[in-house]
């Protein structure tokens, strides 16, 4: 009888309450998976950059306008030769309250120089010869080999600048509080539901953050997502299914902020045949037809690659080759004649059940390539199982969902470059050719940007040839948020995954 | 001890519904009660009963219809009265006391609260003097220990004690009718004796009347002043008691009360109930159908031999207690000569079940020797044992639950040509056995459902001389059958010994059967044999107390018993 | 008393046969999680993040991955022993993710019971007392239903209306009860009815096919010749006795629970031990699975004792067994 | 077993109907669907019903009535070995955990509470998440996933008949125990045994289904029901009769045999018949 009452009472209850039960100043963020890890040098994926960006600044960032912003350091120049970066910092504070200096960005660096830690980007970094500390507000990092990529890699979420009295105490330790220089303190975790941050009073940038408190929530589910948002649950999330961005975008009571970021495509196994074969791979890049996948799969969101994915305004970009292939069944024919297959062939498409955007590009491409005889079987395991096939180059081809990490031309690299690591997550696995490799190593020791330029014209030309991946479309990379929350900016581009970094502008108004 | 009339059952006729048609159960039947008497309602099973019981109180289930006559209680018609009318007369003026006592409590409820709540249900005493009512009611049923009863659960009384539980809460609110439906049926012979004596002095005491339904003559005898009796839903008779078994009007008064085996000679064969040509009920003693004398029942060999044989278990009340141990089977020793019987005779629980099974070795004994013909059976492998059990042969009580429901008359008699000589000349044998145990041919076809349960019980039997054994075990072999149906098979098992040379251990609480069946005798009590002999000596002379009690116990009938005619 | 220690042995021989059970268990889930393809190594780096071969091998190191399975094992069970179920993949000890989601899990559960047995038990009342009549076929028909029917398109549906349409109740989510008590409640509601619904309907057989049972006894039909009433009869008597195997299948259903809300977890993003689990295998991370699956089969076993025990206490034929 | 009186219900009769439909639609299910349920449609996709697509269309332009009738064969597959390899296995743990000697019984038993106290689905996510998912894999997780009920439905079903007397005179005739088990036990343990076998049948369609909605089940692009209603419920609100469609028709076939199983009990179960 008393349970019945006090059911009774609650509900009651929750009908005066179901609107305002959320504090002022609090955004609540829907993110798709919880972070495995929030070290700052390792890089687990968006959920985990998302909330690295709110506690942590680098010596520069990307801006909300795609553009390096410098951060920690006030200002930065590059030398003539592409070898010496100098950085001055600026006054800022990190949570601890200790101020940033150039003896923590070392430590910083060291950390994830150690040819025994696990940073992400140590490969790309470890040009940097030396870092050198003038005094206690300059930094000047010596490379080894001339780069003008590397402030892009410095701008990444993976360098940002911890103290380095918190370093020496706690780099072995996974579970000790982060401490940085970024708009909020990081607050509470608690496994397997919340991440809560509060507001850095001390944030160097005057006004900001607007936000009293921040709360990421883990929605792994994205159907359940969505209705999160739509119920005010929470009052933002990331990774919009294709399927509800119009809905979103259309509200009530909702908005979508989207940019073309990320790109879909097949790698290639190219050790084996038949796919170790241009020609085949070509007819493929021939026989989809873009708008089936992107009707299909994205619910008619996104924009058809026919040649590389590289963004407009970036270098590299070419408006002549844009459109190097064509829906064109003919073609794909003679080419797969051309390569020894008429008939067509059997083979294993890898992708994975767990995102829905993997499998239902891996069931479009199915479709298409039966047209031209390639009958498919479907391998869509979990993601671990599909990271780790990938890991192994356990598949005949693969569905291909990423980006550029970074927006220098240089990103390009993990996509294609060979040399003495032919099975990578994001190339196709043993495809080696010498001359884009040296027009890769060649590109980004080029300083100037028209001989730069054209480097990577000649790299387009090659790539195309060769197509060891195939593009098929443009992903449509969407936050949607609840009216009333104002400031959050989904970065152009490649650099989508860090809008995490405009959090620091992001209010919500009752 | 001359009464009123105070319940009228007057030419009440039953019917049952079943499946669109109507089966009649009940014809015509009048029964009067009168105050301060006791009328024993006798009938087999199906002869209608129990249902004209549950008539009486006007609890009749959903699917019988009342198709003629009343059951008149002071001027109502219970039959036609209104529920809550009812209720005030059920276990205020008409109480009942059932067969199965313990079944017939809450389980969940101790005693005490029960008797109380049935006393409040019909008088406004307070809860205190319901108590202290209850109380002198238990007293009164003569249970030892008041108030330990009251507070004490269904579960952990004895069979007797929950009947005078049930007695004591029937008698509560002082009825002018009580109805006991075979209320010793499921008791030991030394309760029975017990709760019919409690029944009929407190009867003397508060001078309701009594109907007592059983199926047991024995019983009607001990406590009944008047007799009906009821054969297939039809009034045989009525009449006063001494009058039915002296000088019994109806035929098939006449023929039940002959088929007893009390009323016969020992070590003969039994009248059966029979229709005539011209459809009339006659008892007769039909003439053994094979014609062969009786074998020489002493000085044969020792066929069976018990020594020492020790039995004990350890028993756990639920998963969550300890075991306790208890013997089952305690130092038995036994000789049984070739071609006799020998009747082992106990109570409930007293071992002799089990004692059956540790012949055959279906329960390994703890100790001692099983020896037939002087084998020993205790010492032989699973696949000795196997073999040595084609020699004996196991009848049980329940023909119901030992045939296969699932396989074919032929299948089940075959069944030990099957498993000892693969299924050589089955068809042959079975057509053979079901000729020596009386059912027709066609019966081979059948399943076990569509017999009843006397023919059941020859089914089994025809099994178990598949292989012409030598020793028969009859545990409890009639026990579930009606008197007709048991002279029936008592016949055939003695035609049986004489034909096939069969040597019988026989158990059974029935004393009377016993002594019928037996050339010797074994008494066992709490796991122990106390006393063993001839059967004439130990019935005559009995040494041993307990066996005295067990004697004294046995509602005796008639003066034709031996045993009767000495006490 | 005799029995109080007859019951203590008999407590202790269930405890030894429980641990024996979990130490099978466990081995089986460690034996099954290395044989899963998937390198936890790479889940934790981010396998965007092409990791240098150092940096796998030097994390595996840190993580003791790169120990032999068996010594792995041992250590494992060493520690789990000890009641230290060791420590997550990134770091957090075990029991840390552990303590946050099993109360969470617990909560769900015993609303979800609640929830049922409220609208279970009347109902299988209800159809036991009409037994045969139209009331009995439209309940049972209607709890056929509810078990016929999955909780997930259950739960999309209620989503759907309660919470989108009509925004009467949140879609998803917790909320600490230190932050808000009716949040807290709110969000408890949905996924409760959710779970309990299905539960309700296998609750309202049980209690149907007892309430039967206990009907077609012989104390009731010697009630009734004792002039009690219907009503009485029922309430008083029938629903007690029927009561004992209606709480123990009750029971027996929360154990269920405790690893059977997998999917009310995830459409409400309920962050129980499911999730948890779920979330857990996906990433690979071994000793959190191991933890997790051996919570959810603890607890179960400790359900299942308490019912065993609660069962003794409601029957007096098994409490008062004479010694 | 007459069972005469059952098809004379109508509730039951109508679910034996809705079975037997099942039944024939898996087997000639991909001869009598109006589209190729594979086949993609880009610009149809997410219509509702028309004379062209009687259903509407799925995400991908495909026929929902197609898939639907084609999605009936991996669902009635995975349902009916898996209750079959349960059923075997179950049982003859069952039987041998009942008529087993104790030490044996006494191991079965505990492992089948092992196996019980490991949470079902939990087990198949494990399992499908190192076996490739399958029809024939997720007929062997599901069917292991359901051995412990069937053990525990015949030992106890095995302990019963054992306490009636005819079985002990088969071993008193000297019956080995083979005998006992095929004649004896056997035949007197299936009626529950049915029972037990049509709720099974039921909860391996509502598992397979669960496990299809959390991507762990048949493997696209084949269609199967529990497949299309977790796809279905992301676009509830864009094409809300596509998440109908196969709830009904999974909802309707566990009703169905849910139904027949709850008549076979009460018609099995004496108790409950002449209650």
């Amino acid at each position: 009888m008393n349970i019945v009452r006090k059911l009774g009472l609650a509900t009651g209850l929750l009908a005066l309450m179901s609107t305002s039960a959320i504090a002022e100043g609090s955004l609540w963020f829907g993110l798709s998976a919880e972070p495995s890890s929030l070290d700052t040098v390792v890089q687990p994926g968006t959920a985990a950059r998302t909330v690295k960006l709110a506690i942590h600044r680098g010596l520069v960032n990307y801006g909300i306008d795609g553009k390096i912003s410098p951060e920690l350091a006030e200002s930065y120049e590059i030398s003539e030769d592409a070898r010496t970066y100098t950085f001055h910092l600026r006054d800022a504070k990190f949570h601890d309250g200790s101020p940033v200096t150039a003896a923590d960005v070392k430590a910083t660096f060291e950390h994830i120089l150690d040819p025994n830690g696990k940073a992400a980007f140590r490969n790309e970094l470890s040009i940097i010869d030396a870092v050198e500390t003038p005094d206690d507000k300059t930094v000047v990092l010596k490379l080894s080999t001339p780069s003008v990529a590397l402030i892009g890699y410095l701008a990444l979420p993976e360098s940002v600048i911890v103290p380095a009295a918190w370093l020496a105490e706690n780099k072995d330790n996974p579970t000790a509080t982060p401490i940085g220089a970024g708009p909020f303190t990081f607050g509470e975790w608690t496994r397997g539901q919340e991440i809560v941050l509060e507001k850095f009073d001390d944030y160097y940038k005057e006004g900001k953050p607007a936000l009293d408190e921040i709360h990421f929530v883990f929605y792994g589910d994205e159907n359940t997502r969505v209705n999160a948002l739509k119920s005010g649950d929470v009052d933002i999330i990331d990774y919009v299914p294709a399927k509800d961005a119009e809905a979103l975008k259309a509200g009530p009571g909702t908005e979508l902020i989207s940019t073309y970021g990320p790109f879909m495509g097949l790698q290639f196994n190219t050790k084996f045949e038949p796919f170790s074969k241009p020609e085949v791979r070509q007819a493929i890049a021939y026989a989809v037809d873009r708008s089936a996948i992107i009707n299909t799969a994205f619910n008619g969101i996104g924009a058809p690659i026919w040649g590389l994915a590289i963004p407009e305004g970036y270098m590299g970009y070419s408006e002549a080759k844009k459109d190097y292939f064509s829906h064109d069944i003919e073609k794909a024919r003679e080419l797969m004649a051309k390569a020894g297959y008429p008939d067509g062939f059997e083979a294993r498409l890898l992708a994975s059940s767990q995102y829905s955007f993997h499998q239902n590009t891996a069931v479009a491409v199915q479709s298409e390539l039966a047209k031209i005889g390639i009958r498919l079987t479907l391998d869509l395991p979990d993601w671990a199982t599909r990271m780790s096939k990938a890991g192994n180059a356990d598949y005949d081809f693969a569905v291909l969902g990423s980006l550029g990490e970074i927006a220098d031309p240089d990103w390009l690299t993990n996509y294609y470059y060979g040399g003495d690591k032919l099975v990578r997550t994001n190339n196709s696995p043993y495809f080696d050719d010498p001359e884009i490799n040296g027009l890769l190593d060649k590109g980004r020791a080029t300083v100037d940007p028209v001989a730069r330029a054209e480097v990577y014209d000649q790299f387009v030309d090659r790539a195309l040839e060769l197509s060891p991946i195939v593009y098929f479309m443009w992903r449509q990379q969407d936050y949607a948020v609840r009216e009333g929350v104002t400031g959050f900016t989904n970065l152009p581009g490649f650099l989508t995954f860090q809008s995490g970094y405009s959090l620091e502008n992001t209010k919500v108004e009752d | 001890m001359a009464g009123h009339d105070v319940l009228k059952i007057e030419d009440l006729s039953i019917s049952f519904r079943t499946e669109g048609t109507l089966r009649s159960a009940i014809r015509n039947a009048s029964l009067t009660l009168r105050s301060g008497e006791i009328l024993g309602l006798v009938g087999e099973s199906g002869s209608g009963k129990t249902i004209l019981s549950l008539a009486a109180m006007g609890l009749l289930p959903p699917n019988a219809m009342v198709t003629g006559g009343r059951v008149m209680f002071e001027g109502t018609d219970l039959l036609r009265a209104g529920a809550s009318a009812l209720r005030r007369l059920r276990g205020k003026r008409i109480s009942m006391i059932f067969q199965d006592p313990m079944a017939s409590l809450d389980p969940i409820f101790t005693c005490g609260d029960q008797i109380v709540e049935a006393i409040l249900l019909h008088e406004k005493l307070g809860r205190r003097g319901a108590t202290a009512r209850a109380l002198a009611l238990l007293e009164k049923v003569r249970m030892p220990d008041p108030p330990r009863i009251m507070g004490s659960y269904p579960h952990e009384l004895s069979g007797g004690q929950c009947q005078r539980v049930m007695i004591a809460m029937a008698v509560a609110c002082n009825p002018d009718v009580i109805i006991a439906d075979e209320p010793t049926t499921a008791l030991d012979v030394t309760v029975q004796k017990q709760v019919l004596t409690l029944l009929r002095e407190l009867n003397a005491e508060i001078g309701a009347a009594v109907l007592l339904i059983t199926h047991d003559l024995g019983v009607i005898h001990e406590v009944a002043d008047r007799v009906a009796v009821i054969y297939h839903g039809d009034m045989m008779e009525e009449a006063r008691t001494a009058q039915i078994f002296s000088a019994p009007k109806s035929a098939y008064t006449r023929a039940l009360i002959a088929s007893m085996p009390s009323m016969s000679p020992p070590r003969t064969r039994l009248p059966v109930i029979e229709r005539d040509a011209k459809g009339e009920i006659v008892s007769v003693v039909k003439p053994s159908a094979t014609v062969r004398a009786a074998p020489a029942v002493t000085g044969g060999a020792t066929l069976l031999e018990l020594r020492g044989l020790t039995k004990t278990y350890t028993l756990q009340a639920t998963p969550l207690s300890a075991g306790r141990e208890v013997r089952a089977v305690d130092d038995v020793s036994l000789a049984i000569p070739a071609r006799s019987t020998l009747g082992l005779v106990g109570e409930s629980g007293c071992g002799k079940s089990t004692l059956s099974r540790l012949v055959m070795r279906l329960i390994e004994p703890d100790s001692g020797d099983i020896l037939i013909e002087g084998q020993n059976l205790a010492g032989l492998d699973v696949a000795a044992m196997r073999q040595a059990r084609r020699d004996m042969a196991l009848v049980f009580q329940n023909p119901y639950g030992s045939l296969n429901p699932r396989e074919t008359v032929r299948d089940l008699i075959a069944a030990p040509v099957d498993i000892h000589r693969g299924g050589k000349d089955r068809d042959a044998i079975v057509a053979r056995l079901l000729d020596a145990v009386g059912l027709p041919k066609e019966a081979a076809g059948k399943y076990p459902h569509e017999f009843s349960g006397g023919q059941r019980q020859r089914i089994v039997i025809a099994r178990a001389l598949a292989l012409q054994p030598r020793l028969v075990i009859c545990d409890e072999a009639v026990s579930a059958l009606d008197v007709s149906v048991q002279a029936q098979v008592l016949n055939l098992l003695h035609d049986l010994q004489a034909e096939f040379d069969l040597t019988y251990l026989f158990i059974s609480h029935d004393m009377s059967v016993v002594r019928h069946v037996s050339d010797s005798i074994a008494v066992m009590q709490k796991g122990r044999i106390v006393e063993s002999g001839p059967a004439e000596e130990v019935f005559e002379r009995p040494r041993n107390p307990y066996t005295r009690t067990l004697l004294d116990a046995v509602p005796q009938v008639g003066t034709m018993q031996p045993a009767a005619a000495e006490a | 008393m005799q029995n109080i220690g007859a019951f203590g042995f008999a407590i202790g021989s269930r405890l030894v046969t429980a641990i024996v059970q979990l130490w099978v268990i466990a081995t089986l889930v460690f034996s099954l999680m290395y044989i899963m393809p998937g390198d936890p190594v790479l889940m934790l780096l981010g396998p965007d993040s092409n990791p240098t071969p150092e940096a796998i091998a030097a994390t595996r190191a840190q993580l003791g991955l790169d120990q032999p399975v068996l010594s792995q094992y041992v250590k494992w069970l060493g520690g789990a022993m000890q009641g230290n179920l060791g420590t997550s993949l990134d770091g957090y000890p075990v029991a840390q993710y552990i303590g946050n989601g099993v109360f969470k899990t617990l909560e769900l559960a015993f609303a979800a019971i609640l929830v049922a047995s409220l609208i279970g038990v009347p109902l299988g009342i209800a159809a036991a007392l009409n037994r045969g009549r139209f009331l009995d076929g439209l309940l049972t028909s209607v709890a056929t239903l509810g078990i016929s029917v999955p909780v997930y398109i259950l739960g999309s549906l209620l989503i759907l209306g309660l919470s989108l349409k009509l925004g009467w109740l949140p879609a998803s989510g917790y909320t600490n009860m230190s932050r808000s008590v009716a949040m807290h409640f709110e969000k408890l509601i949905l996924p409760a009815i959710t779970l309990g619904f299905g539960l309700a309907a296998s609750i309202a057989r049980m209690t149907r096919s007892s309430m039967l049972e206990i009907l077609g006894k012989d104390f009731v039909r010697s009630l009734r010749a004792r002039g009690m009433s219907e009503r009485r009869i029922v309430w008083r008597h029938v629903l007690r006795n029927a009561a004992i195997p209606i709480v123990t299948i009750i029971g027996l259903q929360l154990g269920n629970l405790m690893g059977g809300t997998v999917l009310v977890e995830a459409l409400f993003n309920w962050p129980g031990l499911s999730t948890l689990l779920v979330t857990a295998v996906s990433n690979r991370n071994y000793p959190l699975v191991q933890g997790a699956i051996l919570t959810i089969a603890a607890l179960f076993i400790l359900i299942n004792l308490c019912v065993d025990l609660f069962y003794t206490l409601l029957d007096p034929r098994i409490r008062r067994k004479r010694a | 077993m007459r069972l005469s009186g059952l098809l004379r219900r109508p509730l039951v009769l109508a679910s034996l109907c809705v079975i037997f439909g099942i039944v024939v639609v898996a087997m000639i299910g991909p001869w009598i669907a109006p589209w190729d349920p594979l086949a993609l449609d880009q610009n149809n996709v997410n219509q509702g019903s028309s004379s062209a697509h009687l259903l509407g269309t799925d995400e991908f332009g495909r026929d929902i009535l197609s898939r639907l009738l084609v999605g009936i064969r991996p669902t009635v597959v995975v349902a009916l070995v898996s209750t079959t390899i349960a059923a075997l296995l179950g049982t003859a743990l069952g039987i041998v955990g009942g008529y087993g000697n104790r030490t044996v019984g006494f191991f079965i038993m505990r492992g089948v509470d092992i196996m019980l106290s490991f949470p079902a689905i939990l087990l198949a996510l494990l399992a499908v998440g190192f076996w490739q998912s399958g029809v024939l894999s997720l007929s062997i997780v599901i069917g292991i996933i359901f051995i412990p009920q069937f053990a525990r439905v015949a030992q106890s079903a095995t302990l019963q008949v054992l306490g009636q007397e005819f079985v002990e005179a088969e071993h008193a005739m000297g019956a080995r125990y083979t005998r006992v088990i095929f004649r004896a036990i056997l035949p007197n343990i299936l009626a529950p045994l049915v029972v037990q076998a049509t709720l099974t049948i039921a909860a391996a369609i509502l598992l397979e289904s669960g496990l299809s909605f959390l991507g762990l089940g048949i493997v696209p692009p084949e269609p199967s029901w529990g497949q299309m209603i977790g796809t279905a419920r992301g676009y509830m609100s864009q094409n809300p009769m596509y998440v109908v469609w196969p709830s009904l028709c999974l909802a309707m076939t566990v009703l169905a045999v849910n139904i027949l199983g709850d008549a076979l009990r009460d018609h099995l179960d004496p108790r409950l018949r002449n209650a």
